[in-house]
């Protein structure tokens, strides 16, 4: 137990009677729910499902690197291996994550709404999800899907003898799950936020959030339609993007990276918010440049629709493309290094505790700096010539996507446990695993920018003998890697149902999510609440029972 | 690469000497930020380590100073090295004029490669050391890449264009090159050897003629079979115009503009004839787009390019006159 | 938030508006201008669109955060198509000629392997 | 949520419902021109690369067709925002009446778009192995002008000589293949289209089902509202579609 930051001691915390758990048990209370705690919970549970799905892949991926024959695979199970590991980490367990779980459940609590502005559209965004999922995994039993993530024609549309028609259509059809999520995200920031609950009094996981939901909406069409069109040919034989028929491939990568580089930032985003909300609880300090980390998000989101083409630099691009777009990435990175800043500059003169989620929040920091430096690598043309497709490719996104948003994601599902399950966590285990995380990741992943470097190239099954060195030390890594994930998936389970009683706010921390009970009632406060602070203010709330120096606190309530 | 635990591949081009500067340059750059970040966060983390339950942090949340600052040098890197990158990489994509030029079939899954002789190799490249190369780079079926790490270069092989990639050898040996752009089942196998060599090793591994055909007399016979030899007479009296001499020539068009008759023009010139016309003829040559393969086209050329030589008549050639101005 | 209600007597004039400028947008595409073709059928339609978002949409009479949201969808477009065309028109093929000169793109039958 | 009369109960009023709802709708239909945009790109970039097999294309859809077409949808948004005036100022008996309207002009606009693609099926000019751009000059059907006939095969051939390709045959061939494109354009942009109509027409058959209960009054018309945003926006990309596909190129014949 954390004697360093938990203020209750006493064993006379209890569940509240009532909260959204307990308000109905049959399937139906929960398969016809509009309660959007209940919906981020049934997507945590799909979520979850698919993230072990793309983490077996994973496995299978670096079981069979271990030895450059690739001994364990056939190259067309290799293959598919990847792909599906891509596609189902990627379009169903990251871009989901944060957003449809933390997002779905806190953004409400957050700034004070009964619920999302549409909870029927939020239940039926998880409906469409689960089709869309139901549809790419009918596609890896199939036949599998043999052509990358990345779709590329007319390897997909042409040339590949996978199943790749059902998986486009179920990522197709997953993509408006996405887009309906941001919808109702923008319009509930914008409309129901509780009175007092002025813009620049908002959390920034709402702020990060909101920057999500912009690309979320202005992205995910394109890449349905470029995926609609790319199944038409498939299916159809038409040639949009078939040069045999005239057709353009290097137009498909346009479209499709058109969303899919900003899609990184769907990934991103929420995780810089949960570390946003991380530091100040757990450094007990206002967030150093709240103005300047909320605008990042949103130049983030902006500018981030403006690089996709340094996913092309090799294709031909003209110059001139090359050059705006290289420029234009390294702008981007800029926002990106004033929010770690601004983390960092919050520590100094903090009060810092090591729980678990703050452990995650270090991670991340040191994790999504690598990831953000190396991506200036790539971002910049006289190194990307070398680079690119090679494998410092998969540590640079591994770093920003499993050490950044992943870390964000575990650093958050610990950091409101308490809130969501009304338990807390066995707080060594978690700090156990979140270390064994830590050293997991980087044995596995760092060794990649080596091999990168040196040149092996990206989605090989087989590779040079020279390169074996560095594989095996990632797959070393990647066991540890797995272990780290099981640990906390069955800890937190556990603590769910057996976990000490944690209290309103056990950390405590100033959001308004934490002044409800935990777990909370359905219509999430029983009074709308009115904001009269501003957001990570430790100073001004005496309800929180902490000791500021300068000003006298009357009474010392526990909540 | 002789060390057990290589960070760097071996230089053996231009490129690779201004690739790994600049990524030297940035990595050093990186490194100095994130450590300083990290020992900022660590020193932090002790610094301001939590005494009693209760304590709170300061007040403090903000400095302009600061935001300003951490802003504008980290711009100011990023710029620079954008701008360091864009010169390498425009010099990359600019290809000098004395190249030797390689044409490169890209297929599932190997490489068909072709000397300016008409040596053809397979997933094999010989080149000579210290020469401009340029790879002038097809695909049969889906996108490839060609890679060579030693080199520091690569480049995207599409289907229904051409890309380029040159580069200068450095260093005589023998380096692997890959497919980059994951291109299907055996994506991973689609790779070889280039060798470079003494410049005169090279010209007696190009001269050395056993096992190939020769392309010129391969090209000679494929302009008999597909009939092209009965409206392009050499004398200038068929219905197209002779091919004598015209090669690396200007040739007059139709719509009086001129174009130099390489390798490209002539390709395109037997899979789409009625692209450019030559003045005073008619556009009655048929495609062969799907009648002749890469490397039948490539022995065309060849075959071509030895009537360089060859006396061009007085009437019935392409070539534009001296005196001819541009349009 | 009071409702802006617009008299039927605007929707009047938007609709005559929205049929003359269909009539002058065939009448113009039956003529030869060359390019000019593209230019005048783009900008009649332009123009129809934004008298149908202004008055039939009431963007004209909405909150500034509507109009805001109309910017966004028209710059983000923008971004898409401006942003690729670049790429294409500043393209050049193998002999560093602008891409495309001609249809210079040679084309392979597809073999399923 | 429980509902209070219309007030649904996450929200705290009407307005902020109605707010709400009238953004939500905004920014769905933003997600939409996007939507339409990959379509837009696709047809630019192709556009950009054949231009002459686009105007080909472009040529043999029928114009009067499409002007009708046109008008009929503008008409139709007229009423829609007739509709939205009846709602607002309480006019009961009116509004029906216009919504009915607005359902009937997006039928007849389906009906029409229903004669168009069965002429283009008649005409081989559905994407596909029997995709072939000559077949209505060489199966000229008894009531076709021998004028327009003439005048096609003329712009078909004055097309083939920009067709970098050998033999007629194999010119043909190559633009066949770029006009196919070009349909393959039309009827994904205008199939999509439709869809959009249909779906338009099914939230109409709603609101008019609704709005003969006497559900709608001056201070409760957000579906009114919400349906009239969406049937304009579709009448929007209609007239995108218009100049683009039917448009361009059109002084050639």
């Amino acid at each position: 137990m954390a004697t360093t930051s938990t203020i209750h001691t006493g064993p006379a915390l209890k569940l509240p009677e009532k909260h959204y758990l307990n308000t109905g048990y049959g399937i139906r209370s929960w398969l016809l729910t509009t309660d959007h705690k209940r919906i981020a919970l049934l997507y945590l549970l799909s979520v979850t499902f698919f993230f072990f799905i793309g983490g077996f892949f994973a496995m299978m991926i670096r079981l069979s690197l271990l030895t450059p024959d690739g001994r364990l695979l056939s190259p067309d199970t290799y293959n598919r291996m990847f792909t599906m590991h891509g596609v189902s980490m990627i379009f169903f367990f990251l871009i989901p994550s944060i957003p449809a779980i933390l997002g779905n459940f806190f953004i409400p609590l957050m700034i004070g709404a009964k619920d999302l502005a549409f909870p029927k559209i939020n239940l039926l965004s998880w409906y469409i999800y689960i089709v869309g999922g139901a549809f790419t995994l009918y596609s890896m039993m199939a036949g599998g899907l043999d052509t990358g993530w990345t779709f590329y024609t007319p390897l997909s549309t042409v040339y590949s003898n996978s199943a790749v028609a059902p998986a486009v259509v179920g990522i197709f059809i997953t993509g408006f799950s996405s887009i309906l999520t941001g919808l109702n995200f923008l319009v509930t920031i914008h409309t129901m936020r509780a009175p007092g609950m002025t813009w620049f009094r908002l959390p920034l996981f709402v702020w990060a959030h909101y920057a999500t939901s912009v690309v979320m909406i202005l992205g995910t069409p394109v890449v349905a339609i470029t995926l609609g069109l790319a199944a038409m040919e498939r299916v159809f034989g038409l040639g949009f993007f078939n040069p045999a028929m005239g057709g353009d491939p290097i137009l498909f990568q346009h479209l499709f990276w058109f969303y899919s580089h900003p899609a990184v930032y769907i990934m991103i985003l929420p995780a810089m918010g949960v570390i946003s909300e991380i530091i100040p609880t757990f450094a007990r300090k206002k967030l150093f440049g709240y103005h300047f980390v909320a605008a990042a998000s949103l130049a983030i989101a902006v500018i981030g629709f403006l690089v996709w083409a340094h996913h092309m630099f090799l294709t031909g691009q003209s110059t001139y493309a090359a050059l705006a777009f290289s420029f234009l990435t390294f702008l981007v990175a800029i926002p990106s290094a004033v929010k770690v800043f601004n983390w960092t500059a919050t520590l100094f003169g903090g009060s810092i505790s090591f729980d678990t989620p703050m452990l995650y929040a270090f991670g991340f920091l040191g994790l999504f700096l690598v990831g953000g430096l190396t991506g200036l690598f790539l971002g910049c043309l006289g190194v990307d010539m070398h680079v690119h497709d090679t494998y410092f490719v998969v540590a640079h996104f591994h770093y920003i996507m499993v050490g950044g948003a992943v870390m964000g994601y575990l650093g958050g599902l610990h950091f409101w446990w308490p809130k969501i399950t009304g338990r807390m966590y066995p707080e060594w285990l978690a700090r156990i695993a979140a270390l064994v995380l830590f050293v997991g990741f980087n044995l596995t992943f760092f060794p990649q920018f080596v091999l990168g470097y040196l040149g092996m190239p990206r989605r090989y099954h087989v590779y040079p003998p020279e390169f074996q060195v560095y594989n095996v030390m990632s797959t070393a890594g990647a066991s540890i890697l797995a272990l780290g994930y099981l640990l906390p998936m069955i800890y937190l389970t556990w603590a769910a149902f057996y976990g000490r009683v944690a209290g309103n706010n056990p950390w405590p921390a100033t959001g308004l999510e934490w002044t409800t009970p935990s777990p909370p009632p359905t219509e999430n406060f029983e009074v709308t609440p009115v904001v009269t602070w501003e957001a990570y203010d430790f100073h001004n709330r005496p309800e929180l029972g902490l000791d500021v120096p300068s000003q006298p606190v009357g009474a010392h309530e526990h909540d | 690469m002789q060390s057990s635990l290589p960070f760097f591949p071996e230089q053996a081009s231009s490129f690779a000497g201004n690739v790994d500067a600049l990524f030297m340059f940035i990595l050093l750059t990186c490194l100095f930020f994130a450590v300083l970040v990290s020992l900022l966060a660590i020193y932090a983390a002790f610094k301001y380590h939590r005494t009693s339950p209760g304590e709170v942090g300061s007040t403090a949340h903000g400095n302009m100073f600061l935001e300003v600052g951490w802003t504008a040098i980290p711009l100011i890197l990023a710029l620079g090295m954008f701008a360091w990158g864009a010169v390498v990489y425009v010099n990359f994509r600019t290809a000098p004029k004395d190249t030797l030029d390689i044409y490169v079939v890209g297929k599932q899954w190997m490489w068909k490669l072709e000397q300016p002789n008409g040596k053809r190799e397979i997933n094999e490249l010989h080149i000579p050391v210290n020469r401009n190369i340029k790879l002038i780079m097809g695909s049969e079926d889906v996108i490839h890449n060609f890679y060579v790490p030693a080199f520091r270069a690569k480049m995207d092989v599409v289907p229904g264009r051409y890309n380029t990639l040159w580069f200068r050898p450095t260093k005589i040996g023998k380096y692997h090159f890959f497919c980059s752009q994951y291109c299907g089942t055996n994506h991973a196998v689609m790779g070889g050897w280039v060798t470079v060599m003494d410049p005169a090793e090279y010209a007696a591994w190009l001269s050395d003629e056993s096992g190939n055909v020769n392309p010129v007399s391969a090209g000679e016979k494929l302009f008999t079979q597909l009939a092209c030899v009965t409206c392009h007479l050499s004398n200038g009296t068929g219905r197209a115009p002779s091919l004598n001499g015209v090669y690396g020539a200007k040739v007059l068009l139709s719509d009086g503009s001129t174009v130099t008759a390489d390798d490209a023009y002539i390709r395109e010139s037997i899979l789409q004839p009625k692209a450019k016309i030559v003045a005073g003829y008619q556009p009655v040559m048929p495609t062969f787009q799907g009648l002749v393969t890469e490397e039948q086209i490539l022995n065309l050329t060849a075959y071509i390019k030895s009537l360089q030589s060859q006396p061009v008549p007085a009437k019935g050639a392409g070539i534009a006159p001296t005196s001819a101005g541009k349009k | 938030m009071t409702e802006h209600v617009v008299s039927p007597k605007i929707y009047v004039v938007i609709l005559l508006a929205l049929l003359l400028g269909t009539y002058l947008t065939v009448t113009a595409a039956l003529h030869d201008f060359g390019l000019w073709n593209i230019v005048i059928a783009l900008a009649i339609a332009t123009t129809k669109a934004t008298l149908v978002v202004l008055f039939f949409m009431h963007a004209k009479y909405s909150p500034k955060r509507t109009q805001l949201v109309v910017a966004c969808a028209v710059f983000w477009l923008a971004l898409l198509l401006f942003m690729t065309m670049s790429d294409y028109f500043t393209r050049v093929d193998y002999r560093g000629i602008r891409y495309p000169v001609s249809q210079n793109v040679f084309i392979h039958q597809p073999h399923r392997s | 949520m429980h509902r209070t009369g219309e007030l649904y109960g996450q929200f705290e009023t009407l307005e902020q419902q109605k707010d709400s709802a009238t953004l939500g709708m905004w920014i769905f239909l933003v997600t939409e021109v996007l939507f339409f945009g990959g379509l837009f790109l696709t047809y630019t970039v192709n556009r950009h690369l054949y231009f002459t097999a686009f105007g080909v294309g472009g040529n043999m859809l029928d114009l009067k067709l499409g002007a009708t077409n046109t008008v009929v949808l503008i008409a139709s948004s007229f009423t829609m925002a007739m509709s939205v005036w009846s709602a607002q100022t309480d006019r009961k008996k009116l509004l029906p009446l216009f919504l009915i309207l607005t359902f009937l002009l997006g039928g007849v606009f389906l009906g029409i778009k229903y004669v168009e693609y069965k002429q283009k099926f008649d005409h081989h000019l559905v994407p596909g192995h029997s995709f072939d751009l000559t077949y209505r000059i060489n199966h000229p059907a008894p009531g076709d002008s021998p004028k327009e006939l003439a005048a096609e095969r003329q712009e078909i051939e004055d097309a083939l000589k920009t067709e970098a390709a050998g033999t007629p045959q194999e010119q043909l061939t190559a633009l066949n293949a770029h006009a196919q494109l070009f349909f393959s354009l039309y009827f994904g942009m205008t199939g999509l289209h439709a869809l959009h109509m249909i779906i338009g027409a099914g939230l109409l058959i709603w609101v008019i089902r609704e709005s003969f209960k006497g559900r709608f009054t001056a201070s409760y018309n957000t579906p009114i509202e919400i349906v009239g945003l969406y049937w304009h926006f579709v009448d929007i990309v209609w007239i995108y579609l218009f100049a683009l596909l039917y448009l361009i190129n059109r002084h050639s014949v």
